[in-house]
């Protein structure tokens, strides 16, 4: 399905009438995200939709390579150059992101509109600028500052995502900042712009657990206080449980289920999500080996045939090889795309470590979800 | 869609774990990768098939045909005489010598020259390289002895070796190898320390490994990539170092048949007579530019970081 | 930071010291007999060939030669020319060879570091492409084929072509521009690789990528930040560059008759004049060790990250 | 320039020098601008150890004497002299206010006198000096080898009884003495008609001491500023590498012969961009090489190519008598062996490398050069009886007199089978030249040792090409080769068999080459012996007659090149030259410095043509013909 490009003047146009939280602010319908290596075709993102809604906080979670982060990327028009968006829409504010190609067009969402804060905040900020440049950098941009209020807004920035003795930090270089500082000041200059939607991409991964802890709170806060939507993307389901509002599962490329966090980690339907809910360190018992995914994720160099899950699946049914699932609505707010809902599937019981979470963790102990 | 599927799909399937395994991926092998990313470039292929043809060519030439490329003309007549009268495809020189034998002789002498300084460059290098980052006790020496060689100026060594000794042949490989292998091994000892700390082989080493067998098993494969690139860019450099060896009058004797010999003499002609010049001259440069080209896109290739 | 200047500064002159001494062994391996042309030899007797050999001091054993030199360079004089220019101080005749090749290599650095860093640039920016290509053409023409046939190519081609003087005239401006444009080759060739690959290498790390989704515009990002940080590990060289253009280059010099440092080196060797070889030795070295302490100290300024210490900073390029 | 305005300039060139064939006026041109190849390494004029500042020199300062136009001695800075009869005191009167300027051209305090003279060999004479020529004149002047000996011998710290400082008082009892301003008196240790030809060589010029001490000895002629000038030119510019620029002593006692007011010199590294240089109108003259001859052909260029002058040097072929190569050592005693030789080598096929056109213009059959050494009938020493014959032969290249000279060694040295009688199987080191083994048994091997210039080494591959021909493979040559500057010590442990070598005619006398070359000589660098010869030239350096002299030396010499120990073939210099410069208007001579002079030289605008070269060849030898006979 090729796209033309042409119809990209109406892109930049965004409707800036307010979106009541709730409201749905961001809608990726049915993308495909290709790459072209070394001569082959590596299909990324197979046919995933997604949406967020103004003020919530999606996790997006899943096994590395499972086309999560791309997939945000293309939020940002921040494909690697020999990747795109080979099909699907991302409707927002009433411009479609997916049929966005110039520069100028992107230059209009990223950072102002939604921002994006990375995995490594080691590598994150330039080391031969100041941090405060770095987040003055954006002000100016999007708030067309001059210097002397751009200084100020990172101050305040700065001030704003914890940091004591702003002036003197203003002036300091990356490698003079602790790990965690780095987060935050990634954080400071991706809020320097005001954004809508917050992309955090695996933010506390390498941070230290105490660290990590900081840094969750700290987005919960800026969130809370900016009114902002966060996709949040990550593999881990303890962070998952403590941020997400909402959840959408990844597998291969794919997004495999979508619910409510409670519904997500209480009434799992997919293989894959009982999976990765049993692999959960602390559902481990003492004696027991820890629960692990056996083999590995698909290449997706090649054509998938039928659910990506399948060989990795004890519980596959014969059809799984055949045909791919459609999404089985569970509830208005949970779909999973398994063949284990289908009428014809047997009946079969969830894990027995998926229902020891359900007992360690009572409901309403997942922070999220409530809504 | 989904009705029409057999119900009786719809049974659990068995287990494969190997299958899971799989995954789709194929076993990954180093340096299966590293062909197939260098085959990826188009112009690498070619060169390379040039090159070899090239190679190939210069030693199988001078070899099979028998041609004396100092076969000198006691006739005049038969001096410079322009390519194609009667003369061979590159014509002749200033004393009636065949300028194609010359060129695929002197193609020969050079590319040996090439190889054998590439070979004791890198094995040296490397040996050197590989003692250096695994000795500790040696490193300081190393260092200090890698930190006065460089600060000599190339060129200096070069002119005073060959000065020294009498031009020939093992004269420019000494030359050229006097301070080309240290750098080689330094780049190697880096690596060697890099590897070396590497938790595996502190593993290794607490099993009882001797030094020996771990440079050789974990250490060296890592280098050969390495070494392979620097064998193919040391060709151009040394078949260009020794032009310029002949352009300062130190190069290899003048009836030994070189391609640097070749541009030396045929520069003194140029106006007279270009193709005595250009015909060198340009199988110098096809070889120069295949080698390094194909030394660089080996070096991108052996990267993994370019693998698939 | 003095402590480890001090430190730096002694190891300095300990490597010229071995450099220096090193060399002046190895030329004492090179029988006198060079000093005589045929005619002097067989019209001269042994008795005067020792007469003259005394004369020009390399009678002595080489460490009171050695000794000698030392002793006079601690009092700023770097001796007296044996053969190249006989009886001629050596001073006299860096003063008047030095100010060509400074001025030609310094001409051949601008011009190579501002043509280069464009080309580096356009080659980054528009990477893959035809600028790219073209580029790279260049560059591997450059450092694979011998500058000797290039230099010498341009020589008579573009001369001729452009109707340029064949060789260097002090007093003909028209006459620079061909060896200033040839020194400026290899340099070209040298800074646009490198700032194509460190600015590729930039391009590819997270902070940019940040920086793009911050909203900085791809032009800003390219200066601001890739170029900016490509252009560091460069800096280091500069210093040993522009140091080193009083060397000369040998071959542009001598085809151009630019009485420059580039051939004399090579005469020197040739001609058996000691005392040149030491003095000049003794100058390029020292040159390399003041460019590369030069280059840590200019990374030191322009890279926060780096503070000068015990440990020299690892060169990438070369 | 644009290609077309060169064309148009070429074209006008063209236009203009056919005009002038027509009888159209000539312009001169007051400057000459030309290039040179090696540096001149020092202005001290003492020590001239290259061609360069042999230039400089020669236009810089002067002697007593200096050669015209027809090679006659005349007056310089001696207005006259005379000697005694037996040719051993020779007194010279100087000319009045001969002044020394310095670089600026302007006068300085001091005259040329007598003591500048008697100074100038008492500078010569000091080893401490390192004069390396001094050689050359050690055993004519009167006390001067003692002298020199004795400051030798105290400088190695030798105890000879004196001080340094008593020893230079000594010099009192060297043969040069100035008994007033004007006048200047060589005493020689024995005859010699021929003392004229050491006056115009750099070791009788004068040296104003004064200014010597106010320089230092160190510094004296290391820049322009730190010499002064006594010839037709001082030297206004010396940038090192660069260029020399001569310009017109105002003050020069001749300064009507002087018409070129500026003698510029740019100094290039290959040969080739004179000649461009020359085509683009930089230049007033040029060399050329035998391959740009050819090149030029066909273009408005070749008709202003003309031979360039030869000089006396003479290029041979030398033999090692006492080779370490068993094969050869048993055939170079042999005379008939040698014969082959001679008549094999294709002496003008060689020189064709030199010359494609004439290359036998370029022969020399004699070791001493012609038009150099006239005796006092105005006879030249290569027209006596014996050399004129073999002057006269030319090319005398012949396959079937070497085929046959070769066979009869062969018949003598070898036994039927091709063994070469006496010899064995041996490995020959001539290490680092060569190392081969060689089987006692023809073919022949030998070997050639040449350096790494490339002419040398066309020559040297063109020489085994045919001598493999012309003994129909029984010789082979086996080449060795040795970095140009190296040659002594190849030479010198005799690590040769066969080699060519080159020798520049010391003075105006045949001893000046043949005495060297007796038993034991000073360049009998094969050490063969022929006690026939030695007793000849003896019996010749013993005669004062100058044609009785030359009688006996040209017996010996003929005797000498009949049994082959040397084999001449080339003269110095030759090849071919374009030039502005007028020929025959200037200095020539074979000695010293007198072929670089350009005093009276006429430099016009316009290249001269190879045709009005031809004519005025022609006049220059009728007048010279009249000028010299007596």
């Amino acid at each position: 399905m090729m796209r033309g490009k042409t119809e990209n003047a109406a892109a930049a146009r965004l409707d800036e009438s307010p979106v009541a939280p709730g409201g749905l602010l961001l809608e990726a319908d049915g993308i495909e995200i290709g790459f072209t290596l070394r001569g082959r075709h590596l299909s990324a993102v197979r046919r995933a939709s997604l949406t967020l809604r103004a003020g919530e906080t999606l996790a997006v979670v899943g096994e590395s390579g499972s086309g999560k982060s791309v997939l945000a990327k293309s939020f940002l028009g921040m494909l690697d150059r020999n990747g795109r968006v080979e099909a699907g829409s991302i409707l927002y504010r009433g411009a479609d992101l997916a049929r966005f190609s110039a520069e100028k067009d992107w230059l209009r969402i990223r950072g102002r509109r939604i921002a994006m804060v990375f995995q490594d905040p080691m590598t994150a900020l330039n080391p031969l600028k100041t941090v405060g440049a770095q987040i003055a950098e954006a002000a100016i941009l999007h708030r067309a500052a001059d210097k002397r209020a751009a200084r100020d807004i990172a101050l305040e920035m700065l001030e704003r995502v914890g940091m004591t003795e702003p002036a003197r930090r203003y002036a300091q270089y990356p490698h003079e900042f602790s790990g965690g500082m780095r987060q935050r000041a990634v954080i400071a200059a991706a809020i320097a712009c005001g954004p809508e939607i917050l992309v955090c991409d695996e933010p506390t991964t390498a941070l230290d657990v105490t660290i990590q802890a900081q840094i969750l709170g700290l987005i919960k806060n800026l969130q809370r206080d900016l009114g902002m939507s966060v996709l949040f993307i990550t593999h881990d389901l303890g962070v998952v449980a403590r941020m997400a509002d909402r959840i959408a599962v990844m597998y291969a490329g794919q997004v495999v289920e979508e619910g409510l966090a409670r519904e997500i980690f209480y009434d799992a339907r997919h293989p894959y999500t009982w999976a990765l809910l049993a692999s959960l360190p602390q559902l481990g018992l003492k004696g027991e080996e820890l629960f692990a995914i056996r083999g590995t994720p698909p290449s997706l160099f090649k054509e998938i045939k039928g659910d990506a899950f399948a060989p990795r699946n004890p519980m596959a049914l014969e059809v799984d090889f055949e045909f791919e699932p459609p999404f089985f609505q569970v509830s208005p707010t949970h779909r999973a795309k398994t063949w284990l809902l289908d009428p014809r599937a047997p009946r079969l019981e969830e894990p027995e470590t998926v229902r020891r979470l359900r007992a360690k963790f009572p409901q309403g102990s997942i922070q999220g979800g409530t809504r | 869609m989904s009705d029409r599927i057999e119900p009786a799909l719809f049974a659990p399937a068995a287990f494969d774990a190997a299958a899971a395994e799989r995954g789709g991926y194929e076993s990954y092998s180093y340096w299966r990768s590293t062909f197939r990313t260098f085959m990826k470039s188009r112009l690498a292929v070619t060169l390379l098939l040039a090159m070899t043809a090239l190679v190939a060519f210069s030693f199988a030439y001078p070899a099979l045909s028998g041609a004396d490329p100092n076969a000198v003309a006691l006739d005049t007549e038969r001096w410079n005489l322009r390519p194609g009268s009667g003369s061979g495809p590159f014509g002749t020189d200033g004393l009636g010598r065949d300028m194609w034998a010359r060129t695929w002789h002197g193609a020969r002498t050079s590319l040996l020259l090439g190889f054998v300084i590439a070979l004791f460059d890198v094995g040296l290098g490397m040996i050197a390289g590989a003692i250096w980052g695994y000795a500790r006790r040696i490193d300081r020496f190393m260092t200090e002895l890698y930190n006065v060689v460089t600060n000599i100026p190339q060129t200096v060594v070069l002119i005073l070796l060959s000065y020294i000794l009498r031009p020939g042949f093992w004269t420019i490989v000494i030359a050229l190898c006097s301070t080309g292998w240290l750098s080689i091994a330094r780049f190697v000892r880096n690596k060697v320390i890099t590897i070396r700390d590497a938790e595996y082989n502190i593993a290794s080493r607490c099993l009882g490994t001797p030094p020996g067998r771990i440079i050789g098993r974990n250490v060296l494969p890592y280098l050969v990539s390495v070494i392979i690139m620097e064998a193919a860019l040391t060709i151009p450099y040394s078949i260009g170092a020794e032009v310029f060896l002949g352009f300062i009058g130190l190069g290899l004797p003048l009836d030994t048949v070189s391609l640097g010999n070749l541009v030396n003499l045929g520069k003194a002609n140029f106006m007279l007579y270009p193709y005595q010049l250009a015909w060198p001259t340009s199988i110098l440069a096809a070889i120069t530019v295949s080698f390094y080209i194909v030394g660089n896109k080996f070096a991108d290739a052996s990267d993994p970081r370019n693998h698939v | 930071m003095l402590r480890y200047m001090l430190k730096r500064f002694a190891q300095s002159i300990l490597t010229v010291a071995l450099v220096v001494l090193a060399v002046f062994m190895l030329l004492r391996l090179m029988p006198t007999s060079g000093y005589f042309s045929r005619e002097d030899y067989v019209t001269m007797d042994e008795a005067a060939r020792t007469a003259y050999l005394r004369t020009l001091g390399v009678l002595d054993d080489p460490f009171t030669q050695f000794g000698r030199f030392a002793s006079a360079l601690a009092g700023g004089d770097l001796g007296r020319s044996i053969t190249v220019y006989p009886r001629t101080p050596i001073t006299e005749i860096l003063a008047e060879k030095i100010p060509y090749s400074l001025w030609f290599g310094v001409a051949g650095i601008s011009v190579s570091m501002a043509l280069g860093l464009l080309l580096g640039v356009m080659m980054a920016r528009y990477k893959d492409g035809p600028t790219d290509w073209l580029g790279t053409a260049y560059v591997v023409v450059v450092r694979a084929v011998p500058s000797l046939i290039y230099l010498f190519l341009i020589q008579t081609a573009a001369s001729r072509l452009l109707g340029l003087p064949m060789i260097f005239y002090a007093d003909d401006v028209s006459s620079w521009i061909l060896p200033a444009a040839s020194m400026a080759l290899p340099g070209l060739a040298w800074y646009a690789i490198w700032l194509r690959r460190f600015m590729v290498d930039e391009e590819n790390k997270d902070y940019i990528k940040f920086a793009v989704a911050k909203g900085v515009p791809r032009g800003k990002v390219m200066t601001g930040h890739v170029l900016r940080n490509a252009i560091v590990p460069l800096v280091q060289y500069f210093p040993t560059q522009v140091l080193l253009t009083i060397t000369g280059s040998l071959i542009i010099e001598s085809i151009y008759s630019i009485p420059g440092m580039g051939g004399l080196l090579v005469y020197a060797i040739r001609q058996h004049d000691n005392t040149l070889v030491q003095a000049l030795v003794l100058i390029y070295s020292a040159l390399v060790v003041a460019g590369v302490f030069l280059g840590d100290v200019l990374m030191a300024l322009v890279d926060p990250r780096i503070k000068l210490s015990s440990a020299p900073v690892e060169r990438e390029a070369a | 320039m644009k290609r077309a305005t060169l064309v148009a300039a070429t074209l006008a060139m063209v236009g203009l020098t056919a005009m002038a064939g027509c009888g159209a006026a000539r312009k001169s041109a007051d400057r000459y601008a030309t290039t040179y190849f090696t540096e001149a390494k020092t202005l001290n004029y003492f020590l001239l150890l290259d061609s360069t500042a042999q230039r400089v020199a020669a236009n810089t300062q002067d002697g007593l004497v200096e050669n015209d136009r027809f090679g006659r001695y005349v007056p310089s800075l001696a207005e006259s002299w005379t000697h005694n009869d037996d040719y051993t005191v020779w007194t010279f009167t100087l000319r009045q206010g001969a002044a020394w300027v310095d670089s600026a051209g302007q006068r300085t305090a001091w005259e040329v006198t007598a003591d500048d003279f008697v100074e100038g060999l008492r500078y010569v004479a000091d080893p401490a000096n390192g004069i390396k020529n001094v050689s050359t004149i050690r055993k004519v002047i009167a006390g001067l080898n003692g002298y020199y000996y004795d400051l030798l011998d105290i400088d190695e710290g030798k105890d000879i009884g004196m001080t340094r400082e008593a020893a230079e008082e000594n010099f009192r009892t060297v043969g040069v003495a100035a008994p007033d301003p004007r006048t200047v008196v060589y005493t020689l240790t024995k005859p010699t008609p021929y003392f004229l030809s050491y006056l115009v060589t750099e070791l009788f010029f004068p040296l104003e001491r004064a200014f010597l001490d106010q320089v230092g000895a160190q510094d004296f002629g290391t820049s322009r500023e730190r010499l002064i000038y006594s010839g037709a030119y001082y030297l206004a510019d010396w940038q090192r590498d660069k260029q020399i620029v001569m310009e017109k002593n105002p003050l020069y006692w001749d300064a009507a012969s002087v018409p070129v007011k500026t003698v510029s010199m740019q100094k290039v590294t290959d040969p080739a961009v004179s000649v461009e240089m020359f085509i683009r109108g930089e230049l007033s003259a040029t060399g050329l090489q035998a391959d740009q001859v050819k090149a030029l052909a066909g273009t408005p260029q070749a008709e202003f190519v003309y031979p360039a002058e030869i000089s006396s040097v003479t290029y041979w072929f030398i033999q090692n008598f006492s080779s370490d190569n068993p094969e050869f050592r048993a055939f170079v005693n042999n005379p008939d062996f040698r014969k082959a030789l001679y008549y094999g080598i294709d002496r003008v096929k060689l020189l064709s490398l030199y010359d494609p056109y004439n290359p036998a213009g370029l022969l020399r059959n004699t070791v001493v050069p012609e038009e150099t050494v006239v005796d006092e009938n105005g006879r030249d020493y290569t027209d006596y009886p014996g050399l004129a014959e073999l002057k006269a032969a030319g090319d005398y290249f012949d396959t079937d007199k070497a085929r046959s000279y070769f066979a009869k060694a062969v018949a003598a040295l070898t036994d039927g089978a091709g063994a070469i009688k006496g010899v064995s199987p041996a490995t020959v080191d001539m290490k680092p030249v060569a190392e081969f083994a060689v089987d006692g048994k023809l073919p022949l091997q030998m070997l050639y040792v040449h350096s790494n210039d490339a002419n040398d080494t066309k020559m040297a591959l063109l020489l085994q090409a045919m001598l493999e021909e012309v003994f129909q493979g029984q010789v082979k040559l086996v080449l060795g080769q040795y970095v140009d500057d190296k040659f002594n010590d190849v030479v010198e442990p005799r690590r040769f068999d066969l080699v060519y070598d080159s020798f520049r005619f010391g003075f105006g006398d045949p001893s000046a080459q043949l005495s060297r070359l007796v038993t034991d000589g000073g360049i009998n660098d094969g050490r063969y012996s022929d006690p026939e010869f030695d007793a000849l030239i003896q019996e010749a350096e013993g005669e004062n007659l100058l044609s009785e002299r030359y009688a006996l030396f040209s017996r010996a010499e003929r005797l000498f090149i009949d049994r082959v120990y040397v084999i001449p073939f080339q003269v110095g210099g030759g090849a071919y030259t374009m030039s502005k410069a007028v020929p025959f208007t200037y200095p020539r001579g074979g000695f010293g410095t007198t072929r670089f002079k350009y005093k009276g030289m006429i430099v016009e605008r316009e290249p001269v043509t190879k045709a009005r070269y031809e004519k005025l060849k022609a006049e220059f030898l009728s007048e010279m013909e009249s000028a010299t006979k007596r």
